[in-house]
């Protein structure tokens, strides 16, 4: 029943897999214990062939990049340090860096505490 | 009985009453001996014979063994190069044909392939129903290098093979049991009927028309009924739209590498069994001319592919390794090594650009069937006029002449069997079974229940 | 040689003083000619031997090679049939099993199985550790039809088998190190010591039980084994809950129709290697009965699942053509094709039936191995007693004895080994092991670690 | 013909003069009989010598077949060994190969393999260009055994295995035209020039070195060529990193453990093949000693990496059999049974150490082709001089001269061939192809595009 | 550092895999630049047999079907255009079209700003 | 254009997917006709060796654990029997049971009403 007091925020993070292991040791470092990730794509309208098969060009599935989504849910006053170590930590400078976005969470439960 | 004749050479001295019946025993002794002699080295020959006959219809069994693997390489092959929702039924397809060939080939194919010498050039003969040993079918009185077994068995696996080619062209929209009634009909009739003309001692054979392992008789044919359902069926949803043409890429490259390899091993008894012996000059080059020809159309794809799309396409290039094989078929006996690397190489450029077309052509077929077994079926067949021992006009004109008639005869029967069962059942899936996979709709199943499809 | 006798003949006409000389010349020549002839015989004879022995060897080799084959139909069958989180568990076991097999069967299996003449009719013999090549080993005196290497390969791929079939049915829960242990002591004694019985020249061979390649020897001995692992194991976490029983459905029917097709082609020299001789009549008719009974047990397996839950089953349609296999593997060499099509289509039926009868029992066998090997198994067994050359009531009663008592010892010899290994080091693993996956828990590492599971 | 003799004999009670013409008949009707007898005795032998000449030219043909069939091992296991981005990349690589391999072996490498017997003792020989069908090549007067179509053929598969070696070493990031050229040239000129050093009857042989299948010629070369291309290449992207050595998993263990049983099925050829003939004692206790190898590997590498990592690793397992098979591969022919286990052992150890070696040493090998083929073929081939009929202080120092001597010329060479193609074209893609798989880079597609990667 | 000024809306979409195409050309016309999509599955309690395996029903995971989720996140002002373009485009009229949720995002950041 | 009237929370749970069943079949009781999940991954950070590969551990993947997430959209007045009941539900009292959170949904839409 243990609805934690602080205000929480939920952080989603979209970014290259590539850097994934360097944003979850920054975030352990600021002492974020747990997160879940998951795989999604990202869509975008460039038509630039990205491939062939049988000599017909494949263009659509070309249009969708692979990233991988981070979710940390965190109290309020973490939130910002949090962010900043992401930004830091995902950044390459190049396009398609990925993004962050921040949502309130009312409520969170531990199952475990019953 | 050497004891004989030496007593009685040592009684040669003593006199000549005496010596008259050594003589005599001794001719007599000579006689024994020599017919036991005559009977030892006639028990030889029959054991030699014997041997001969075993070791022939041992490679012939191999053989067989050999072409019964293709049916494993199509599965893979054809699946491989069609979509994960419709992995079950593709290879559904190709588990069945080989039951279904080798029944109804025991049941009737047989009879109407090998009619027997009293049909000798004649369009149509039938021996009869059902698998009958005819007296020493056994032994080397049924022929010189294969038991009526062995026979049934290589033939068999053929027929089988045949069916199996529709099956990758008419893939992903096909009803299953419009498939495996047009199949059954295919195997029965359509292909040892048309076979009898070349080699159950039909009219083409009369005329020399050639054809060693069956670039027209297996491959063509096969070809034509996937051409006749391909027709009737019309293309995927999703591959011609909008005035576009879509990939639709196959789902498994390791399935198909896996399958073009077996069918490549299947190869060395199609056509190292087609010499119906094991006679080790011809079975050795056949198979020298079978993998240089398929090498010859790896690589002659694999290039073509890239000149076109700046991508090594591995699609491509195992369609070309079939191209190569389907190309030598008709010719591995008659055509030396230099001819089979050309014939190789020809069939693997045709097959790049006979896939293009048939997409041009608004013709789907997602495995490219018709481009390997139809096209190159044709183009090999041709290519005994033109290269090797046979080369000649005539022979073109003659080689023409077989791949005309057969090609109209068995598009035509294919056509009109997928006509009538159009007509009554339906061939195609419906919209949502397509969309959803035929998997779940013919099959209630999916092939990998565990993975996260895209 | 021919000179000297020419010669004495053109001197006939002299006197007979010299006539006599001439004659005696011409025998003492004739005499050497004959000996010399009489040499050059023997030694063709010989040299026929040799080639017969060759020849019938290279058959049983490449049978061999062939039956080897078969572990990789089983690995990929039974772990096509699995789901995708136990996979490399399940190939793990069945690539393991060849080397335990024949390492096994080398140190003692041989010697317990093939224990020699004076053994005859016994209950049990040993001929000694280890594979010592006896004098004349690799002549035809060891056997005249192979060498004693090759006699040691082929059984020894046969023993290897045996212990294949508990695993897929065992699959998905049993640990590891047990499932090694039991393997072992199953190939190393069970197998061999019941072997001998009928292979070996025991007393079910002496009182004329009938079993060619091993419907009972091999596959119902692996399936008693597996029905006592199954029944010590229990079933599958949420195989059988709430009253209710569910299917899990196999992760890969590629890999499933692979492992199918593996072994029906090593089921080539399963059946016709069990002729042990390459007998171009036995071995042919062999292989047509083997593929008869394969193709009818697919289409009856195919449709006795269709008019139960109206989806063609490919899982189904796979053991069906193993259902025929095991079925016809008794009586390959005494049965028609008339008779070869029956059983292989009653095996296609039971087949089915037995499936759903053992989920009713509560008894969870992942792959059918139940089914294919230890139902059909009795079945072929018994066909022997109903069809084809040994056809009768006598019979029937002395395939019921092989049935049963090979039946009753292998049963309780796997069940005790089991109990024995579940009472010291358990035979199941933990229960968080089971949902996460065997190969997690017992390999660290998973089968497919590119892909999203669902 | 016994109707004149059994007359002169009836005739023997009359006069002398008739006697004597009697006699006269009855030697000359003897004489006729006896030439003909010789005639037939003749031609019996023909047959005899022509049935064994089919007989182990038969077996040679089946043994190319099994030696072409590993060449799909090598695909499936060096493609499940590596990661699914690359699987297109890896199975192309291993597809084109056998093809790149016959041509180029047909057009220099059997001529610089077997220059002839003028070259005996030489370091290099050239017989031409192409392949020449020489007189009497398709009988026995070529070899005894096989034709020279079966000749060219057998050796055309060897070639191509050495080549495939490479590719499973190199992956992942190896550019593919590179790669391309680098196997033509190994295959075209370092395989042959070498092999002909042993095989081709060149020095190696004079000296009495011994490698019955290819330790060395086949395996060592590949694995010395591995080597260049592994240290000219580097290590993939994350493998080594923050001084840490980091596993890349492979894909797809169902492929892996497809591809080694196909390689041990081809082993059948590759090994029971270089008998060349169809010996049966010779052949049978290679193929014995071959398994027991690959079974020895077996659990000696199953149990060395379970008692460093505590898991069951199936990968170190495939590795461990194909190590058993590599290190018998020299001495198949002339060690026991007991030998044949000890090596296997031995091997299966040292592969499992091996592996873990080279990853200390920061050389990137991510199929364990090193291991296998380079380490553990110096094994096999070092084994032949402790173990066996050959087995001696002496034969220890030859087999060193001859390991390395190959060794060194094969890895100069490649290092060569490889260190002017990276100077040039470059040997590596670009670092976002290799993260993104080298399917998309070389290739434009997905090898499984319908399911989700992680 | 970049956090947007206008409030931003996250909009969830359920949809239908076939459909993925109409809307993403729908997005693409009113100027969405960007969105990220992944696999789901919808459960529904109608335990209608959906295939069969080796004799036994397959009921249970016929009780799911595949679905995709589309998150789009925009500038409230733009929130009432996009969902209505996605209702539109998604559409089939049939049970089973899918859902729209619409929640508040309190910060976004673009990581290649750094 | 059906904006629900009532206020509407989110639930998004973080459970094992062994409990999956008994979650769904508690859901169902209380009347929640539907609803989504996906899997992800979560990330710990107790480097405990989870599995190796040739001899080499394998720590980083081990250092994720398999989870499932149930997203439901219910009505606020719904929401806390629905949070309980999925406490409930997915417990088995060890650690890595997982969590709840609740946020706000300030529109649904369903798309097949048009
Ligand atoms: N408004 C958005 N809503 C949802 N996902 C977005 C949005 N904008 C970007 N993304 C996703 O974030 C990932 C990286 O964003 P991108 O815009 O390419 O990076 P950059 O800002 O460096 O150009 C992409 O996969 C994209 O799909
Ligand atoms: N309250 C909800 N919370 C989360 N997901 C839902 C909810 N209602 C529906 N969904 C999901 O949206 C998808 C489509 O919804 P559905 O209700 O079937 O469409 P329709 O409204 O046309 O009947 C389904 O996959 C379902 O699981
Ligand atoms: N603050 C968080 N934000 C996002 N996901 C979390 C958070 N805390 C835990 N999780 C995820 O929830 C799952 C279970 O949580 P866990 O803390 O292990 O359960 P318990 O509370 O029983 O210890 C894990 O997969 C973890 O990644």
């Amino acid at each position: 029943m243990a609805t934690l007091e602080p205000k929480m925020k939920k952080i989603q993070a979209i970014i290259r897999a590539s850097k994934f292991e360097d944003v979850r040791d920054a975030l352990h470092k600021i002492g974020v214990e747990f997160f879940i990730f998951y795989e999604v794509k990202g869509v975008t309208f460039q038509t630039e062939q990205k491939g062939s098969y049988r000599g017909l060009s494949i263009y659509d599935s070309a249009g969708s990049i692979p990233r991988r989504v981070l979710e940390v849910v965190v109290p309020e006053s973490d939130a910002k340090e949090a962010i900043n170590v992401i930004k830091k930590s995902a950044y390459t400078g190049e396009t398609g860096d990925g993004k962050i976005f921040v949502s309130s969470i009312e409520e969170t439960h531990r199952i475990s505490l019953g | 009985m050497e004891n004989i004749i030496s007593d009685s050479v040592s009684l040669v001295s003593t006199d000549s009453t005496f010596y008259l019946k050594s003589v005599m025993d001794s001719i007599t002794a000579s006689k024994a001996a020599y017919l036991q002699a005559k009977t030892e080295i006639t028990s030889n020959s029959t054991s030699i014979n014997l041997n001969a006959f075993k070791l022939d219809n041992l490679w012939m069994m191999i053989a067989s063994a050999l072409v019964f693997i293709m049916h494993l390489g199509f599965a893979t092959l054809e699946s491989g190069l069609t979509r994960a929702k419709n992995t079950t039924n593709v290879l559904f397809k190709n588990t069945v044909i080989p039951a279904i060939g080798l029944l109804t080939f025991a049941l009737c194919g047989f009879g109407l392939m090998y009619p027997g010498a009293e049909f000798t050039g004649a369009f149509f003969g039938f021996k009869g129903f059902g698998l009958n040993l005819p007296d020493g079918g056994e032994t080397s009185a049924y022929s010189p290098s294969y038991t009526y077994w062995t026979d049934f068995l290589f033939q068999g696996m053929f027929a089988a093979t045949c069916a199996t080619i529709v099956s990758g062209a008419v893939a992903e929209r096909i009803k299953l049991i419009s498939f495996m009634l047009f199949s059954m009909f295919f195997v029965a009739l359509v292909y040892p009927i048309l076979g009898m003309w070349k080699w159950g001692g039909g009219w083409l054979n009369v005329i020399g028309f050639h054809d060693f392992a069956g670039s027209t008789i297996v491959h063509s044919i096969g070809g034509w009924g996937a051409l006749a359902g391909v027709i009737l069926l019309g293309p995927r949803l999703g591959k011609f739209e909008k005035g576009r043409t879509y990939p639709i890429p196959g789902h498994n490259m390791t399935s198909a590498v896996i399958g073009t390899f077996m069918l490549w091993l299947g190869w060395f008894g199609f056509n190292g069994g087609s010499v119906l012996s094991a006679d080790a000059g011809l079975v050795s080059k056949v198979l020298v001319t079978t993998c240089i020809a398929a090498s010859a159309g790896c690589i002659a794809a694999t290039f073509t592919i890239f000149s076109i799309s700046r991508n090594f396409d591995l699609s491509m290039t195992l369609n070309g390794i079939l191209a190569g094989l389907v190309g030598i078929t008709a010719g591995a006996d008659v055509t030396g090594v230099l001819d089979s690397l050309i014939i190789g190489l020809v069939a693997g450029i045709i097959v790049v650009l006979s896939v293009i077309t048939f997409d041009r052509l608004k013709l789907d077929d997602p495995v490219g069937a018709l481009s390997v077994h139809l096209v190159c079926g044709i183009w090999g067949t041709l290519a005994v006029g033109l290269f090797g021992s046979k080369a000649g006009l005539q022979q073109v004109v003659i080689q023409l002449i077989g791949i005309v008639s057969i090609g109209l005869a068995a598009f035509v029967a294919a056509f009109a069997i997928f006509f009538i069962i159009k007509s009554t059942i339906g061939i195609r899936v419906s919209k949502d079974e397509e969309i959803y996979g035929l998997d779940g709709g013919e099959h209630g199943m999916e092939a990998y229940p565990d993975f996260m499809n895209k």
